[in-house]
């Protein structure tokens, strides 16, 4: 029998499990919007629990949406590789010919697509509610569409450590929300330069360097981490 | 130097030769110890501002740099563990989790109930409290992470990455952070600016620093030998160890 | 260019029991293997190491001749493995799942070669319900349709009977037969009495 | 002496509970270091005796029955 | 062979599950402290997300305190019945010839008192850092207290629902968190009582009441969800 | 009192096909009953439906005479129901594990008790383990403990041999005779040839 020679197709073997997982989150199309119903719910929660007087609710809106848009990505990141791990194809998955860094980066941006990019886009109709400013509305939505890629790939670190643990869920937050913080405070400070008038610009391209560095280390990070929960 | 590292990775090797520090650095962080409190105690001056509630200083900072300085280490021990698979640097980095957290919690503590007579309030979000903050959590996430796993092989390779994750961003978070404070509101309360401070103030500060830091040394070489017993109880070298210790019958 | 994994002095400790030590084993081309030992011998945990999953054993791997540190893409290009857990996704269909893994070896394959798969691997009329509503036995068998889709030479099968009726046995052992006689290797671990087949050796744990 | 008497030591001239809490939490957990230290330690050199023992008994009942 | 007649044993059972539960939550100690860091966390996210600024943190403190506590217990409810579903204890339990209500009764009582205590507990440690008035600590304990065994008996009824399905975290939320606004509100509305210096005992009360109610009903919604998730 | 378990025209439509249809079987003392049939012919569904965990399908369930629906708490004080999934705690020891299950009746239990039926069913020395660091095999032994413990009439179960070796085979087809002698009643699927038994009646699945 002829000996496989290792074959490079590494652009098939991507695109074929970018087009798994989208099947996958879409075949349930119920949990695709999961993540926009929480958040658009943790922001209903905020004016009962606090007071719905405007001008405080405006004050605080950028804070609010910032951290209740990352309590969502948050939230969803559990399960990136949970189920995989479950029914035995991630143990397939790292003993594919393949590099295991694009892999998983192609992973993490099929949930980004369908995570961050429609939270990114949502998140304006929910600062009408909170009485936010309408200039801001585009730092708003290009803040989030940044940061939250950068806070899938430093979540997904956390969820590929704790995929083996019976009770991840909540470990995961503690593991990953330190983690979030910078990208929390450079996110918000955007709106709220937008809000206040001021220019965004210097927020919106740390929000950028984050995420650059994010996609060269995390996937390294990610790959390492599946590797010693699967050998757990 | 390979052949160096690798004999300073022997447990064996290691258990004989801190069984020699050990003693030397737990008598050293108890003379700088006493000598520093009963100094910073009773000796130096009180802060023409803030009175007495100064002396606060001898165990806030100490606390406060070796909190961080644990860090560091966990995240080196873990680099070492991760790269050239020696056991030895997870067991120094299992030791030093937990009492990195407890360095953080006593500069918390200690800061905020310094906060009290100074300030007027427990907490405020300055900066550095809030990475300091941040630390901790970041502390109970490593110590959560390796308690996780069934396996201790698994849990130590999963803390090291995580450690490693964590110093990479530990920076970040700082800068972060002072950066979101002075965004906000420009004038915030700062940490005391250093009055040029005397040197009978500042000495005592020096000897209780250096005595926390072998307080530190001494602490992990004793509870890294305890985990070379655990690991490597099967060993033969081990074994006879225990039957040569005081109290052991033949 | 031949193939062989060779395995010297493997061992492998539990909780300060040691499953097996220093044991030597090597599987080259025409060749099949079946790990025998009562439950909790540690069949599973040799085929994992065999199969380069679990890394915290004594003893060294070789592929072709070389370490396995450093053949391990080569390695991984030929290597079939079939674990306890089938590693087919509940929510797609059997075609979708045989899609991914074949495009996961960076081939894109046609719909009609992987039909025929499914085929004759007795799954016909089920190739488009999601696997989750599928029968245990048939889950199984989706997971069993790789092995007539990419050409690996060495496959290593932990218990690949299970929930398998008496034809699909019959079938599959047949498969496995004609794999060997083609020139490929096959490691396995099975509860059940083989047929008599030319070319299998035992490798018997924990048989203290 | 930056303090007449003990008593003033004591009152840290009004700032007492502040200074001697935070004193006292530093102190206690480093005293609790130390004890779980020579604790631990000391639990685990007497399992290592009781299991050499164990295991001398053993093999003397196994040469005594050959 | 003798028929066996059904056995009451109901408080055995019923004290084996308690245990069970218990154990199971405790083996891993660092499970049990993963809500409250949780909570923790997400209040130390507000403030970096809105602003240092303490007068502000204060007025707002009673209502983030309240929203972040209700996350926290509906995360860690996630997992109630999941595990058990997995590896197929579930089943097994609703096979017992014991009144289901109570059983699941017991696991749920088993999870608010190692989840809704302890963060009640600990809520008073994080006013301060928000700055809440001291008068309003015993307040906000007791009224976390009380209303988190709601919380946690609202929760096991989404948690029932979506045990079968493989994303139900995030389902969960959408399903319960609609359910939690009585109590956030009444709940929220007595600190915020307390802060102010009036009466918080009409909030109480109300929470009170919702308690009982929640108690009456719950357990069996609880077993009626049960035996449809399983029946699937 | 004696008891029988009756089911009258059973039936079961998945996805517009007829796994079974028009299904009369009853099960009485002394009796044993195999559900047989290719993968995919419906047994797991069959089985659920007699355990009362399926409850929409076809036909009617009787027990000791009445219809289900009124004696449902009886007969599961006398079922003993073992699925596809184990169902132990991989957290918890076996003994735990077990623990529960007897409190689950009422009874209280001995550790004395759990200890031999442990020991007997092949788990001597890993009774303080947890489950999750058992083998496959090992896992399902923990089951099918509780056969051991609780004196329970009818045993339903759904491929007991799943994963056991060729020891634990022979050992439960002998205790499941035992049980047969003894008055109880067993209905089970499995793949495995059977040794021949007495009292063994079969039912066929899906043989179209
Ligand atoms: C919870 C509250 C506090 C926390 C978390 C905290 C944290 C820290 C940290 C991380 C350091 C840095 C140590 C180093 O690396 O050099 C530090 C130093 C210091 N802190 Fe605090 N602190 C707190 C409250 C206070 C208060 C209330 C005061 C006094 C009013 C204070 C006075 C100082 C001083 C004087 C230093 C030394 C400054 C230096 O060496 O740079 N701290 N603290
Ligand atoms: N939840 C479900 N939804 C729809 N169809 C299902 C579901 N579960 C099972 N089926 C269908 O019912 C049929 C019978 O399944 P069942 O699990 O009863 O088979 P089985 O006889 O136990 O097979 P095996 O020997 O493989 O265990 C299968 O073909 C499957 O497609
Ligand atoms: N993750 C783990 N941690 C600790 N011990 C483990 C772990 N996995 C397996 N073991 C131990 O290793 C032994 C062998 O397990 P393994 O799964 O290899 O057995 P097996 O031969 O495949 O048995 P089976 O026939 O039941 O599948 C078991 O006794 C088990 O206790
Ligand atoms: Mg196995
Ligand atoms: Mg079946």
């Amino acid at each position: 029998m002829q000996v496989v020679e290792p074959r490079t197709g590494l652009a098939v073997a991507v695109r074929a499990t970018i087009k798994r997982d989208l099947t996958l989150m879409l075949r349930r199309r119920g949990e695709v919007i999961n993540p926009l119903v929480f958040f658009a719910l943790v922001i209903t929660l905020f004016p009962l629990g606090i007071s719905p007087d405007t001008a405080l609710l405006a004050e605080i809106a950028p804070g609010l949406l910032w951290v209740a848009a990352l309590l969502a990505t948050q939230l969803s990141l559990d399960v990136l590789f949970r189920s995989d791990f479950d029914d035995g194809s991630l143990e397939q998955l790292l003993l594919a010919p393949q590099p295991l860094p694009a892999l998983v980066l192609s992973k993490v941006l099929v949930h980004w697509l369908l995570t961050g990019l429609p939270l990114a886009v949502m998140a304006p109709l929910l600062g009408i509610m909170l009485a936010l400013p309408v200039e801001s509305y585009a730092v708003l939505a290009l803040s989030l569409a940044l940061g939250s890629a950068s806070l899938s790939l430093i979540g997904a670190i956390g969820a590929a450590l704790t995929v083996g643990l019976a009770r991840g869920g909540v470990l995961l937050s503690l593991l990953v929300l330190p983690l979030y913080i910078p990208i929390l405070i450079f996110g918000a400070g955007a709106v709220q330069a937008a809000v206040l008038g001021a220019s965004a610009a210097p927020h919106l391209a740390l929000l950028g360097a984050l995420l650059a560095m994010a996609l060269m280390l995390a996937p390294w990070a990610i790959a390492a981490a599946l590797r010693i929960s699967i050998n757990g | 130097m390979w052949a160096f590292i690798h004999k300073l990775g022997s447990p064996k090797w290691f258990y004989a030769i801190s069984a020699r520090l050990t003693p030397w650095f737990w008598a050293a962080a108890a003379v700088l110890l006493v000598v520093g409190s009963v100094w910073g105690l009773a000796f130096a001056p009180s802060d023409y501002q803030q009175g007495n509630s100064f002396r606060i200083i001898y165990v806030h900072v100490p606390a406060a740099i070796l909190a961080q300085s644990c860090f560091a280490a966990l995240a080196v021990a873990g680099g070492i563990y991760l790269i050239w698979k020696i056991k030895l640097a997870d067991m120094a980095a299992a030791v030093i989790a937990p009492f990195g957290a407890a360095m953080t919690f006593v500069a918390l503590f200690s800061g905020a109930v310094w906060g009290v007579p100074t300030w007027g309030t427990w907490w405020v979000w300055d900066a550095r409290l809030t990475s300091m903050l941040i630390q901790l959590f970041l502390y109970f996430g490593v110590i959560a992470l390796r308690g996780a796993f069934a396996s201790r092989d698994s849990g130590a390779k999963a803390a090291s990455v995580l450690a490693l994750v964590g110093v990479v961003n530990i920076p970040i978070i700082k800068y972060s952070v002072e950066w979101w404070n002075t965004l906000h509101q420009p004038a915030t309360f700062t940490l005391t600016e250093r009055p040029a401070m005397p040197a009978d103030m500042w000495l005592p500060l020096l000897v209780m620093v250096l005595g926390f830091y072998c307080f530190f040394i001494a602490l992990t070489l004793t509870r890294t030998r305890s985990e070379i017993l655990r690991r490597e109880s099967a060993k033969r070298w081990v074994r006879d160890l225990a039957d040569g210790h005081a109290g052991g019958r033949r | 260019m031949t193939f062989r994994l060779e395995g010297r002095g493997l061992g492998c400790e539990r909780d300060d029991r040691w499953l097996f030590a220093n044991l030597d084993l090597t599987v080259g081309p025409g060749e099949m293997l079946r790990v025998e030992g009562p439950n909790g011998s540690g069949k599973t945990t040799l085929l994992k190491i065999l199969s380069g999953q679990l890394t915290e054993h004594d003893g060294e791997l070789r592929w072709g001749g070389q370490p396995m540190r450093r053949s391990r893409t080569t390695f991984l290009a030929n290597l079939l493995y079939l674990g306890h857990a089938p590693g087919v996704k509940a929510a797609l269909s059997p075609l979708e799942n045989l899609a991914w893994y074949q495009a996961l070896n960076g081939e894109r394959g046609s719909e009609s070669a992987r039909m025929t798969a499914l085929d004759e691997i007795g799954l016909c009329g089920f190739e488009d319900v999601p696997v989750g509503q599928l029968s245990a036995g048939q889950q199984r068998r989706v997971a069993l349709a790789r092995m007539l889709l990419s050409p690996r030479p060495l496959w290593v099968l932990d218990e690949p009977f299970t929930a398998i009726d008496r034809q699909g046995v019959a079938a599959l052992e047949t498969r496995l037969q004609a794999h060997v006689v083609r020139g490929g290797s096959v490691i396995l671990t099975t509860h059940h009495e083989l047929a008599p087949m030319a070319a299998l050796r035992r490798v018997a744990l924990g048989v203290s | 002496m930056a303090f007449e008497s003990l008593t003033a030591l004591l009152a840290m001239g009004g700032h007492a509970p502040y200074v001697w809490s935070a004193w006292g939490v530093a102190a206690a957990l480093l005293i609790v270091s130390v004890a779980h230290a020579r604790a631990e330690r000391r639990q685990l050199i007497r399992e290592l005796q009781r299991r050499n023992r164990r295991e001398r008994n053993l093999s003397e009942r196994e040469t005594d029955e050959r």
